[in-house]
């Protein structure tokens, strides 16, 4: 088989707490969205889009279920001899186990996995981000300016350049300075969070930064500056595509809105295939009495109802007279006769009883956490 | 079941289905809005546990060894068992027709499979079973070949194999008929036997001038074996003409049938295509329809089948239609009771509209 | 797809030091073992045949090099859906990482594991075992019985029964008493470490004994008996074909010794395939003035000397006049010119340069570490 | 590579190997132990990083499906590109020779393909090559068409395409010759161009009714497309005649050569038998030779080739000789200059013997 090139590690370490009830019993990475996806088909497809056939996943929460998920990997082609998708959780050693202490230690705790696959390039990726990239085309710059390292980054609007790491760079897009959250932005180019270095060089600076006391461990506030500070070659690669982080209940609803605009910004019936695990199901079926509109829906639905400005995912049933509003709805979940969900996400097997109703407001999405049951003179089960 | 190997048998007579078996076999025909005949024999062999199927290729096996591929998708890209393509017997140069000289030219691979028991079916039926069930029978009965039959609740036309049982399931009687009855057993073509039997009936119809599994090698044998037949009280559609075709597609569209079909405890297996989900813009109006992943509607659809990737522009009216993958219909359009093979362009503002017991058929990639 | 029925864990949990310095590089599972497999194939290639299509592997130690050997499990034919080989080490969870204490903390620690397949029986397998097995049989044998557990054993001479753990069973195999390394045996059927537990059992046993501050949670010595004294219905499964303990270099080269008998006691050329991942290599070229007696030799190899007595793994390189005798050579291992090498395990990657000699005796087998190089004046550089 | 998609034809022409290729394509012979001709074009093409391989079915399919299955084993089980299946034209009724209408009625797929270069191979040539060589090489040269070859260095006969070149590599001419001399440029049948240029040229061959894809499509073209060629400077060995088979075969047991073909950084893949180490008995003597894992011996062996599952007897001489896969030599038997297909019985104390430059072939399944 051939070498393996370029190794992708996506991180996806976070416990989401900031996803809520979304995140109770899945890790963030397999938290769903789009109407057929999680969000870690989006850098898995791109990996396998890219030509980049061995992937490690580093996530500290709820490792088997996302095992179990990702399987052998063949839903995205990953199951390759010489490839595939590992799940790397941090695990005891002889020396005891460590939790993951900064995106730095994660891939530093995980440098073993690294030399054992002996790439000569390294992708870091975050776990969630939705964007569709050619990693392959970053790669080739990456070699083609001899880069020590190469960063993603992506034209913000001026105004909420202080939110972002901002990169200022010369006229050739070589890095010279890297401002984190600055007040009074110098560029408007942020971080996406993309990186790819050069193996030895990575783990030149991970076993340096291993060993500083002081330092949180983190790429953009750590190794990043530390890598600049010592003149290396740090290269921007610049991304103009829809590119959203979907790390809050906000943010995850609207990008699933955005999907379902008459041009959603973002294409995904493109020749980018976005791979997803699948569940087998037959197309859906839309009753004689339903009303859908402005929606996504997805297979094995059963829509007997109204459906208008919302996604609907697989396995879905809603019922006859139920009215669904600018909401999301997960796998399996069924929505009773005359029930009413507006504003809200819906998570998995959850039951919204006939009549019942789930009503948040734009700012305030209502989120049904995994296996609850709505009943229609309780609304103050719900959970926030 | 891992006792058990499947064949499938694609050698379903196309003479009445020839519009939409033109340049495929009759069990590739689309089906459902996202299947392919053949899924469903072998969905139900993969869920019932077996583990090694021979595909007995039918000369037109472009279209199969295209849906098939390696088996992956059915869990069947194995290293040992899993999927074997078994090539019809054309290159051996034997001029007989008939079904049996493509298993006698692959008695070696039945042969020397592991497997003790063979269930061989047919690819053109429409069903969701759990083939445990006939294994069961077929051992409690100690029959020497075990049919599945299902009882017709109407009366029809085609050919039809039809049998007479005693109360415990023995065969009494076996033979085509032109018409079935509204209580007929209908044989689903579906055999369970230990693969030594297997052997010697395929052998010894063969060699004594035999052409027809069915004919030659069951009926004619009745009496030198003992049959027992179970019956299957499940949803059956036997897809053998354009008419037959139509309707199997519009049962689907009763919520029974597509919940016993696809939404119990056994999927049915087909190539993926990682389609997007349906997207439904401001102006779309579905009833009564079954709409595939990756379509795009702006317009209405009323008791119609939309496969993967279908096109639906504003002000079009779509009825009493099956409209297969990545057909597009520009604004519009009307379409009524017609049939739309694969990757068909209706230009803007077309009608087409065929009757209700008769459909329209547009043949694969024409431009209307 | 179909529900898992049976679950298989296998414990391949001990560091192995046993086998001294051929565990350094790797945990023990993945030790070669008969020219061309690892010990673990034997476990898993019985899953396979058996019909089990969902097995994971606890091991305290290397996982992500077990993981890179397992792969997607295609080797043994496991990249099923809804199935799979899963490594299980000890990993970081809210509360902190736990080494696995013994081997029911093993299989408590990864209940959830269990959980999600959500089988109805679990069967428990050693990773250090060479036999061949029909679990569906054992489990077949639960099943009738009825039983809670099912415990495997075999028939061990008298004289050595005081070493094993003995089940005392009535006339129906059910057992009515267990010891472990009792002085004076009643029996002399020794358990082989090999249980079938219906789920809901283990479960409630496991959950029980993990509050038990005084248990050395093992299943021989913990569980097994407080089921017995529960009066739970355990019942005995015998097996009477090769089943051989290779935790020790005595032991492992023994059965390497085993298998090059004229008429071995182990037949590997039966319809009971083991399977292993395969290096896809050419046949092995033996040249005009090679002597080859009494030996097993795999792919890839390259004989120009003589071997007698000797199990070759693939990849091995044996120059003209070298002369090998009762020994083990690992992989991609280099046999210099006229060198000897006698009653010895050479691992991996060795080189024994031209002239030099590794001999051990019968009792006290020399052990070459992967990657080490025996240069021909240094003989002391060997380890033992 | 991802931009290339690979095609192997499977079109060789088994005049001159008929008793090795009876009941089987030319490129499913067995050959070197353990593997069949076409595993080198194709673990040449996965090496090299190609994902999508189509390969063009011969008539006499079986054997290759068989052969290839799934493609597991080469890697090419995938979900999307992989190994494709491409059906040769025999149902088109179409009545011409030659592979070029296999091209023609399966330019669907290379069309729909979404690779940018179309690498075409045969199969029945053994190399292990890098083919991202030959893609530089036609990127810099901007030929529209790229051809390999290696320089002969014996001569021989057989049906031959020799070249001349300019010093870059522009092809002069291109021809078919009885004979070759030390020194020849010989086509290695490995074409490498765009999918539009193979499009164009296969379309306007076939439709000026051209049967074969070298003499109508390339060599009659010459003038209208600037050709390159490029050497592979590796082993190469093209096995057409029963005599180029058994010179292959002895080639493998020079170990440079073995060396060079199958332990360099790229392995050659085959079908994985789970086979045992080979088994060396107290009495077993074998010297320069190749023995496939699953070979038990007991007797002598020399300047031989075991396939895998080959049983030596006691006091057996096998000397300059071929004997393939699970063929068992009873004790006592001579075999001399002799190539056994697979699955022979020797039984015991028989003899055999061929002349070196004409080995006696045994045919499969045969009991001696």
């Amino acid at each position: 088989m051939r070498k393996t090139e370029c190794l992708a590690m996506i991180l996806a370490g976070g416990q989401g707490s900031r996803l809520g009830a979304l995140t109770k019993k899945i890790a963030k990475p397999a938290v769903p969205f789009g109407g057929k996806y999680r969000i870690i088909d989006f850098p898995l497809s791109n990996c396998a889009n890219s030509g980049i056939g061995k992937v490690g996943v580093l996530t500290q929460y709820k490792p088997l279920e996302l095992h179990n998920y990702l399987g052998t990997g063949s839903a995205w082609d990953l199951d390759r001899k010489g490839g595939g998708v590992f799940i790397l959780p941090p695990y005891a050693r002889e020396k005891g186990a460590d939790w993951y202490r900064g995106t730095a230690d994660a891939i530093y705790q995980n440098l073993n996995f690294i030399d054992l696959t002996d790439p000569e390039y390294v992708l870091i990726l975050s776990g969630d981000h939705i964007y569709t990239m050619d990693y392959s085309w970053m790669l080739e710059s990456h070699k083609m300016n001899k880069a020590d390292a190469t960063i993603g980054v992506f034209e913000v609007p001026w105004e909420e350049a202080p939110r972002f790491g901002i990169m200022n760079t010369d006229e050739t897009g070589r890095i010279e300075e890297f401002e984190e959250k600055p007040p009074k932005p110098r560029s408007n180019l942020a971080s996406m969070g993309i990186y790819i270095f050069t193996k030895s060089v990575l783990k030149k600076y991970l076993e340096d930064d291993a060993k500083n006391e002081t330092s949180s461990h983190d790429f953009g506030k750590d190794i990043i500056p530390k890598m600049l500070a010592d003149g290396l070659h740090l290269h921007s690669y610049a991304f103009d595509g829809y590119w959203k982080d979907v790390g809050t209940i906000e943010s995850l609803w609207q990008a699933n809105m955005d999907l379902i605009q008459e041009e959603p910004p973002f294409e995904l019936h493109g020749d980018w295939r976005i791979y997803s695990s699948n569940p087998s199901m037959p197309p859906q079926y839309v009753g004689p009495e339903a009303k859908v509109h402005k929606s996504m829906i997805s297979e094995g639905s059963m829509i007997l109802g109204e459906v208008t400005n919302s996604v609907v995912f697989s396995g879905v049933r809603i019922g006859k007279g139920a009215k669904v509003m600018n909401s999301v709805i997960l796998p399996d979940t069924v929505i009773g006769e005359n029930a009413v969900v507006d504003y809200s996400i819906i998570a998995q097997n959850c039951e919204v009883e006939a009549g019942a109703s789930v009503t948040g407001e734009l700012g305030a999405i209502k989120v049904i956490a995994e296996g609850e049951t709505v009943q229609a003179d309780a609304k103050d089960k719900q959970v926030g | 079941m891992k006792t058990v190997m499947g064949l499938i048998n694609l050698n379903e007579d196309n003479s009445l289905i020839r519009n939409l078996a033109d340049r495929r076999a009759v069990e590739s025909i689309p089906f459902a809005g996202r299947y392919r005949l053949i899924d469903f024999a072998l969905s139900s062999m993969v869920n019932s546990g077996i583990l090694n199927v021979g595909i007995m290729l039918p000369d037109e096996e472009r279209s199969v060894l295209d849906h098939l591929r390696s088996g992956k998708d059915w869990d069947l890209a194995r290293r040992h068992d899993g999927l074997y393509y078994l090539p019809s017997a054309k290159v051996e140069k034997e001029a007989r027709q008939g079904d049996l000289k493509n298993f006698y030219f692959n008695l070696d691979f039945i042969e020397h499979s592991a497997q003790k028991y063979v269930l061989l079916t047919s690819g053109s039926f429409i069903y969701n079973m759990d083939f445990n069930t006939v294994l069961r029978f077929h051992q409690n009965t100690g029959a020497d070949i075990t049919m599945v039959y299902h009882t017709s609740q109407v009366e029809g036309t085609g050919k039809n194999v039809v049998l007479e049982t005693a109360e415990n399931g023995l065969v009494e009687d076996i033979s085509e008929k032109p018409a079935i009855y509204d209580g007929s057993k209908t044989c689903m073509a579906i055999y369970l036997m230990e693969k030594n039997v297997f052997v010697d009936l395929v052998r010894s119809a063969y060699e004594h001038g035999g052409q027809d599994f069915l004919l030659d090698g069951i009926i004619r044998k009745a009496d030198e074996y003992t049959m027992y037949a179970c019956e299957h009280d499940g949803y059956v559609a036997h897809v053998d003409s354009e008419q037959a075709y139509y309707k199997a597609n519009m049962d689907i569209l009763h919520p029974d049938i597509w919940e016993e079909l696809f939404m119990g405890q056994h999927s049915v297996y087909t190539k993926v295509l990682d389609g997007v989900p349906v997207q439904y813009k401001e102006n779309a109006d579905v009833k009564n329809s079954l709409i595939a992943n990756g379509c795009i509607i702006q317009g209405e659809v009323e008791n119609s089948i939309l496969f993967r990737g279908v096109k639906v522009g504003k002000g079009v009216k779509i009825r009493n239609s099956i409209i297969m993958q990545k057909c597009d219909v520009r604004d519009g359009a009307l379409i009524e009771n017609v049939i739309c093979d694969k990757n068909v362009l209706i230009t803007k503002d077309k009608w087409l509209k065929g009757a209700p017991n008769y459909p329209l058929i547009v043949a694969k990639n024409m431009v209307i």
